[in-house]
């Protein structure tokens, strides 16, 4: 429990490293939030400096971020200029559509990464084995933009099967019942999703698969068959139930991703979430709005490394003990 | 007020053709209200609060969701009020010596929230607009207007200081009337973080049933107080980033509008029934902005300083291929600082000749000698210079690659530097920049010019970054819009434009054309050059060829 | 995965592993092809990568005799601009990784062998490195330099790529310094240095090996999403990354734009995934038969 | 060549000819080449070599464990019981493994599955082979801890192998073979990893075991100390061939084959002080590299030309004794032909 603790106030340095790095960095940035728009004859560069003052975004930096700590303490995240809300409410917008998209995205890129990968560790050196390897190979080498809107135009344009882009049908009346909802929900989660999956299932297989190899060699699974346990049995409990741990810190590595959204399908699928949100936030130089997804973004990838590491001790119980060994001997 | 000589219009200009008298009559005759319409727009705006919207699509919504007291005429005629089409003034009468006009509002108008509209409205609005905390972008051309007062409850008098032409263009198009009830009591200063600003209530035809930000802005017939509503239900702008997604979503029939399709497309959209492709004259221009002064020294810049150079330059490029590369068929080789389709145009003045020759030769007058490298040395500096562009604007990406590769020919050695919008802003506005390719969406007014171009602009915190500065010009444009005899004023504009395009502080590229993609069940009227949008009211959907969407929505939000 | 300390005779062993792997083998025939095609690339490109021929009539041409890969939107041929823009591409890729590896390798080392509270600190900077998604970290320095020439590009990105290095350096030096031959070096008076050098990289090596050379397929695909941004290699250098980013608006009409550099970009991609595959199976150590 | 040994009266198990091959980078080798013995019932056989002869090979055929690229040859014979294994469909071979006969491994630190409890492994195998609910299994599992000489069996059980010492873990690794009362145990160097107070304890806990159940039991070993205290009969392997067979008592006494007699010179007696141990010179042939005739005439002191020429048969010598020498046929050759032999 010690640990625990121990462990959440670590996090919070973390969080403290990452907002005011960004804090910093994104001021750097040349340019301000009035800087867009500069067709338009009427404004004036005397006239965005009087909004630039009006909205607190002038005197140096140290103040800004005196004036920010003081908000944030009140739960105040400081205001968006781009999307003209409170940071809070425009996050709050786009937080479940990124973790709705990526949540599915990353369960089923696991779920098939890791039985792809048991294949083909079962069918060792065999066809089954080279054949999966190469595609999913194929499939994590595309860029991914390219990828996205390959899958859009095939899937929504050549074939219309699918809505393009967006995340719902805006017009949907607002008394919907459940199921139109629900299935519209999913028809515009459809393209997005198999990208995730093409570019994602692939190094979750190939983890898997080096896994379990190094697993099915060990000295338990000869224990196990000499006790007579069926060969899906010495599979599935002694052989798997161990290769876990590696796939769960893979899934570890991808929470930033679960939280901050890809960029670039969220830009092709013209997807609401955080990831295009925090791209134009510091494209348009939207501080506040910036820093205020990256802190929310590392609240929720510190607490999921936390979970992550619970259940990795719970998968390989050897690991907490390897950490108090090396420490107690060196320290 | 004596009559104008009608604009010479460009026949290409097929806005009329599509907006035939007999359809309109045909309209009022059958009851053809009912029909949504998707905008499907890649950029969405920062605010809905008139003084102080910056983005494009913010203007659209605003014009849909607000009135004017008047609006100008398609014919966009910007002096005195000829051709202007009553709004929330139904009429308005002078003062002999002009210098002040009283507007009769109309007795039924109402906000969205039932109140009626006063003119008190009309006086709180110029008083906004004029407070130095608002930062309006247009409280520069409402500089002529003295003062505005309610003689009673329907009528407000404007008290101008001067009798310019273009006083009654300004007095009514430059300002949205807004609700004096609902914005007494804000923060001038921070007017953009009222909730008003994201749910406003106007008086217009449209009024904002809901604005996710970043996501979608609908807007829905206002019917409020019994006045003759707009024919379509609702207007829905839904917003995606990438634009090959927003026109894609076009081409598939989820949306129905994209104002901006790309030439390779053009083809797509005139091979696709459901599609009907609208190509018409825009206020925009382009150029390639010759910075006057040296960013580093703030003295006169060693390449751009000298006007044989820079003409030099601008006979190198091929700038009508250079035009045709980008846009196609989308655009039209830009003359000088005005688009054709504006009053002020000289659409008779020739732009300089595309002749590396000469160019070379007057080059090598200027000192610029080449060396065995073919880069040309002047004591010792090379002819090098950067284009700065905005990574996010692919025509002036491209534009910049076409004129590097031009330059190099007449051994200029020139970088391109691009970097996200922001920091490009934050360059132009520094004035940190060699050479950039500039761009001015006009309004319709005669005024645009003054702003960009005079010496006056040319101070720091205005518009005319290149620093251009020509006493000549700076007169014939004043004479120009001050006169006021029409043929007098168009002469005047024509000598400015033939002593500026001689200077060549920019080098004029193209005007583009708005290419639009619109569905064809609609029909479209009261297309206006510098708005589209403006007749969206009056479109309407024959009922033989309504589709789903077009269902009157089934629940009221 | 269990890895084997890295003693030199050890390197004979994987190298007679990765010769009898078919797949590896491959791997490093198409690797070295593309490498010798993209040096070679200026002798064998029909015209300079940068020449617009006809930017009215040539635009978008399919590819045809003159022009294997047909030409851009700028009248330039494919071909010339995908053979040197894969030097840039390749140089940018590969010297970001070594950046990465380097700063990985050294930050993993010292917090390693670091006391409690400075290894906590250095990988709670490494927590706060990965914990933000890596294209918004580019997106956010790319911003702020006011011009992005290559090989500021390559520092940027090996900057934001060594936290995994790190964490991984870092975790088996945590796991080995206890192990008894590390402990008698200590005993025998050996400097922190010479252990690191001697004992514990060596150890550590088979793992970032195998890392980084999967991180140069990765970032080979990550400077293409930055081209598509606007942030990656600047034009008028080709880079396949930019050229991809330049065709992605055509892909339907003229889609031989992107399809010639995403073609090289995968194959190489896909070697080198192979190739860091088949080095992962080489050195994880592999039961032989108990006789 | 067939093996001509006088067949045992109904023994447990009986080994003829196994021979098991490799197919490797440089041709097939086969390590283990054409085995014969038998263990009776309750009887412990002692199957000794140095590391590398086959003899763990050879144990790990009776189960069948033999892993790819390992295949064991048609033509060998494993009768367990009166029932050929080699023969036997998956499911009646599972129904013997930890329950009829069961495997204890050398390595207990990677041997057991880290991620499991001591006593839920236990438990897999009572689960596996007799019906009954989960907790009856894990509590004849606890038992089986405490039969074993684990203290405080209930937490044991539920500690995992990282949290045991070497000891507690080959103890678990007994009481998972135990467990089912199976009538042959195969233990493959159980102690050699052990430190010797343990290693005498684990051998006391299984004779008492085996003689507890009349199980029979193969005890493979490098160690003569190990094979002195514990079995009955002892049959030595030397490159993948049994060299030579014998009572233990009389192997001690009177070992017949030089390479068994070097073995005996090689161990340190208490009680006798002797200065220099004897090493036999030379090493063990791999198993792609043996020689023609007898594959221990290049080490062997006695060797002439028919030691090199013709493989030794292996010859009985009447009460369960034999030896593959050809010595047995010509004693007199019994000269050391290499100065400072054995003594």
């Amino acid at each position: 429990m010690r640990a625990l603790i121990h462990r959440i106030g670590q996090g919070f340095v973390v969080i403290a490293i990452v907002a005011t790095a960004t804090f910093v960095l994104i001021r750097l940035a040349p340019g301000d939030p009035f800087a867009g728009a500069l067709e338009n004859a009427h404004l004036t560069p005397a006239l965005r400096a009087q909004w630039r003052a009006a909205y607190g975004l002038d005197g140096n930096i140290g103040t800004q971020y005196v004036r920010w700590i003081w908000a944030l303490l009140h739960g105040d995240l400081g205001w968006s200029v781009s999307a003209n809300q409170p940071v809070a409410r425009v996050i709050a917008a786009a937080l479940p559509n990124t973790l709705w998209l990526m949540g599915i995205a990353l369960l089923l890129s696991f779920g098939i990464g890791m039985s792809l990968g048991a294949l083909q560790a079962a069918r060792r050196n065999r066809a089954t084995d080279h054949v999966i390897g190469a595609v999913t190979l194929f499939g994590a080498a595309l860029p991914d933009f390219w990828l996205a809107l390959v899958v859009l135009l095939t899937g929504a344009y050549w074939f219309r099967v699918f809505p393009v882009g967006l995340a719902s049908d805006p017009l949907l009346p607002v008394a919907a019942s459940l199921g139109t909802v629900l299935r519209d929900r999913l028809a515009h989660l459809a393209l997005p999703v198999l990208t995730l999956l093409i570019l994602i299932a692939a190094p979750v297989a190939r983890q898997q698969r080096a896994a379990l190899l190094d697993r099915l060699g060990s000295d338990w699974i000869r224990t196990a068959t000499a006790k007579g346990v069926g060969p899906w049995t010495v599979f599935r409990r002694h052989a798997w139930r161990t290769a876990l741990g590696p796939v769960v810190t893979l899934g570890g590595l991808a929470l930033p991703a679960l939280v901050g959204g890809s960029v670039f399908i969220e830009r092709v699928f013209a997807w609401p979430g955080m990831g295009a949100l925090a791209a134009t936030a510091i494209s348009t130089r939207d501080y506040h709005l910036v820093v205020g997804c990256v802190l929310v973004g590392s609240v929720m990838v510190v607490a999921g490394s936390i979970v992550a590491d619970v259940l990795s001790q719970l998968l390989d119980p050897r690991a907490m003990q390897i950490e108090s060994d090396v420490s107690r001997i060196t320290s | 007020m004596p009559r104008l000589r009608a604009l010479s219009l460009i026949a290409v200009l097929t806005l009329a053709g599509c907006s035939g008298t007999q359809d309109a009559k045909q309209a009022a005759a059958k009851d053809l209200t009912g029909g949504t319409l998707v905008i499907s727009t890649a950029g969405g705006p920062d605010n809905l609060m008139p003084p102080i919207t910056v983005q494009n699509s913010g203007l659209q919504v605003e014009d849909l969701v607000f009135q004017h007291l008047a609006t100008v005429g398609p014919a966009l005629n910007s002096i005195g009020d000829d051709g202007f089409t009553p709004d929330l003034a139904t009429r308005w009468d002078w003062s002999k010596d002009s210098l002040s006009i009283a507007f009769h509002l109309d007795p039924d108008a109402r906000w969205h929230d039932g109140a009626h509209v006063r003119a008190a409205d009309v006086a709180f609005t110029f008083d906004l607009y004029m407070d130095p905390k608002t930062g309006a972008s247009a409280a520069a051309q409402l500089a002529n207007i003295d003062s505005v007062i309610a003689r009673d409850s329907t009528t407000a008098v404007f008290w101008f200081r001067k009798h310019t032409p273009d006083q009654f263009f300004e007095a009514t198009m430059q300002m949205q009337i807004l609700p004096a009830h609902l914005l007494r009591s804000l923060d001038r200063a921070t007017l953009a973080s009222a909730p008003i600003a994201s749910q406003p209530v106007g008086s217009g035809p449209f009024r904002v049933v809901r604005w996710e930000s970043g996501r979608t802005i609908e807007l829905a017939a206002d019917t409020t107080g019994g006045r003759r509503r707009a024919h379509l239900d609702r207007v829905i702008f839904t917003q995606s980033a990438d634009p090959v997604t927003a026109f894609t979503r076009v081409a598939t029939g989820e949306a129905d509008l994209y104002e901006a399709v790309r030439p390779d497309k053009v083809a797509e959209v005139v091979k696709n029934p459901q599609l009907k492709l609208i190509i018409a004259p825009s206020l925009s221009y382009n150029f390639l902005s010759l910075n006057q002064v040296d960013p580093a020294t703030g003295k006169p810049h060693p390449v751009f300083g000298d006007r044989t150079v820079r003409r030099a330059l601008t006979m190198a490029t091929d700038r009508r291929s250079i035009v045709a590369n980008i846009y196609d068929s989308l655009a039209v080789q830009a003359r000088g600082p005005f688009t054709s389709a504006q009053a002020s145009a000289d659409t008779t003045l020739r732009p300089m000749p595309y002749s590396v020759d000469s160019a070379n030769k007057l080059l090598d007058a200027a000192g610029w000698v080449r060396g065995a490298d073919s880069l040309r040395r002047k004591n010792g500096t090379v002819l090098g210079f950067t284009i700065a562009v905005p990574s996010s604007s692919l025509p002036r990406v491209r534009a910049s690659v076409l004129f590097q590769e031009q330059f190099r020919r007449v051994g200029a050695d020139v970088k391109v530097e691009s970097s996200d919008n922001s920091a490009f802003g934050a360059r132009m506005q520094a004035r940190n920049f060699d050479a950039t390719i500039g761009a001015w969406a006009q309004d319709a007014g005669p005024a645009n010019a003054r702003d960009a171009w005079t010496t006056a602009a040319a101070a720091r915190g205005l518009n005319n970054y290149g620093a251009y500065r020509s006493s000549a010009f700076d007169a014939e444009l004043d004479s120009a819009l001050t006169v006021l005899s029409a043929t007098e004023s168009h002469a005047h504009f024509a000598h400015a434009w033939k002593i500026i395009t001689d200077d060549a502080p920019a080098i004029w590229l193209a005007e583009p054309r708005l290419a639009m993609a619109i569905n064809s069940r609609f029909v479209t009227t009261g297309m206006r050059v510098d708005s589209w949008w403006a007749g969206i009211p009056k479109w309407y959907i024959p009922a033989d060829k309504r589709i789903a969407r077009d269902a009157p929505a089934t629940a009221a939000r | 995965m269990t890895s084997i300390a890295l003693a030199s005779g050890d390197w004979r062993v994987i190298a007679q592993r990765l010769r009898t792997d078919r797949r590896s083998l491959l791997a490093g025939a198409v690797l070295a092809a593309m490498i010798a095609l993209v040096l070679l690339g200026p002798l064998l490109s029909p015209y300079r990568p940068y020449e617009q021929l006809d930017i009215t009539h040539l635009v978008h041409a399919p590819p045809s005799a003159e022009h294997l890969l047909g030409t851009d939107s700028y009248s330039r041929d494919v071909l010339s601009r995908v053979l040197s823009g894969g030097r840039v591409s390749l140089a940018v890729a590969t010297s970001a990784v070594l950046i990465e590896v380097l700063v990985g390798v050294l930050w993993g080392l010292a917090s390693g062998l670091a006391g409690r509270g400075i290894d906590t600190l250095m990988m709670r900077i490494v927590d706060a490195g990965l914990s933000v998604p890596r294209v918004l970290l580019l997106l956010a320095l790319l911003a702020a330099m006011p011009s992005v020439p290559v090989w500021l590009l390559v520092l940027v990105l090996g900057l934001t790529g060594w936290f995994g290095t790190a964490r991984l350096v870092r975790g088996e030096v945590r796991t080995i310094r206890g192990a008894d031959y590390v402990l008698a070096a200590r005993a025998l008076g050996a400097t922190p240095a010479r252990l690191a050098l001697r004992h514990l990289l060596p150890h550590a090596l088979g793992p970032v090996l195998v890392a980084s050379t999967l991180a140069v397929g990765q970032v080979i695909v990550l400077e293409a999403g930055l081209s598509w941004l606007g942030i990656g290699v600047q034009p008028p250098q080709p880079s396949w990354g930019n050229i991809i980013g330049d065709g992605y608006e055509f892909i339907a009409s003229a889609p031989w734009v992107s399809l010639g550099p995403g073609f090289c970009l995968v194959l190489v991609v896909l070697a080198v995934s192979a190739l860091g595959d088949g080095l992962r199976d080489a050195l994880a150590p592999r039961q032989l038969p108990r006789t | 060549m067939t093996d001509t040994r006088t067949p045992m009266s109904d023994p447990l198990l009986s080994l003829r000819d196994v021979r098991v091959t490799f197919r490797t980078a440089d041709g097939l080798i086969t390590p283990v080449d054409g085995v014969s013995f038998d263990i009776a019932r309750g009887e412990t056989l002692a199957l000794v070599g140095e590391s590398g002869c086959g003899k763990s090979l050879t144990a790990l055929t009776i189960l069948r464990l033999i892993d790819a690229p390992g295949r064991i040859e048609p033509g060998s014979r494993i009768l367990f019981d009166g029932r050929d294994v080699l023969t036997l469909g998956d499911k009646e071979l599972r129904g013997i493994r930890g329950k009829q006969a069961a495997m204890i491994f050398q390595e207990p630190m990677t041997a057991l599955n880290p991620v499991y409890s001591a006593g839920e492994q236990i438990a897999e195998v009572v689960r596996t082979h007799a019906d009954g609910s989960r907790s009856a299994a894990w509590d004849r599992a606890v038992a089986m801890l405490g039969a074993v000489g684990i203290p405080s069996p209930e937490i044991r059980a539920k500690q995992f192998p990282h949290q045991l010492s070497g000891g507690m873990r080959q103890r678990v690794m007994i009481a998972m073979a135990l467990v089912m009362n199976p009538s042959l145990l195969i233990a493959d160097e159980p102690t050699t990893a052990l430190d010797v107070t343990i290693q005498a304890q684990l051998l006391d806990l299984l004779r008492e075991a085996q003689q507890a159940r009349g199980a029979s039991m193969l005890l493979i070993t490098h160690d003569l100390g190990v094979v002195a205290e514990s079995a009955q009969r002892v049959a030595v392997m030397y490159a993948g061939q049994i060299v030579e067979e014998a009572p233990v008592t009389t192997l001690f006494a009177a070992p017949q084959h030089p390479y068994t007699q070097g073995l005996m010179a090689a161990m340190p007696r208490a009680g006798t002080r002797r200065q220099r141990l004897t090493t036999i010179p030379g090493t063990v042939p791999p198993p792609g590299a043996w020689p023609t005739g007898c594959r221990f005439a290049d080490r062997c002191a006695y060797a002439w030309s028919r030691c090199t020429t013709e493989a030794p048969p292996l010859h009985q010598l009447g009460d369960g004794r034999s030896s593959r020498c050809h010595l047995v046929t010509e004693p007199e050759r019994r000269v050391a032909q290499i100065a400072g032999a054995m003594a």
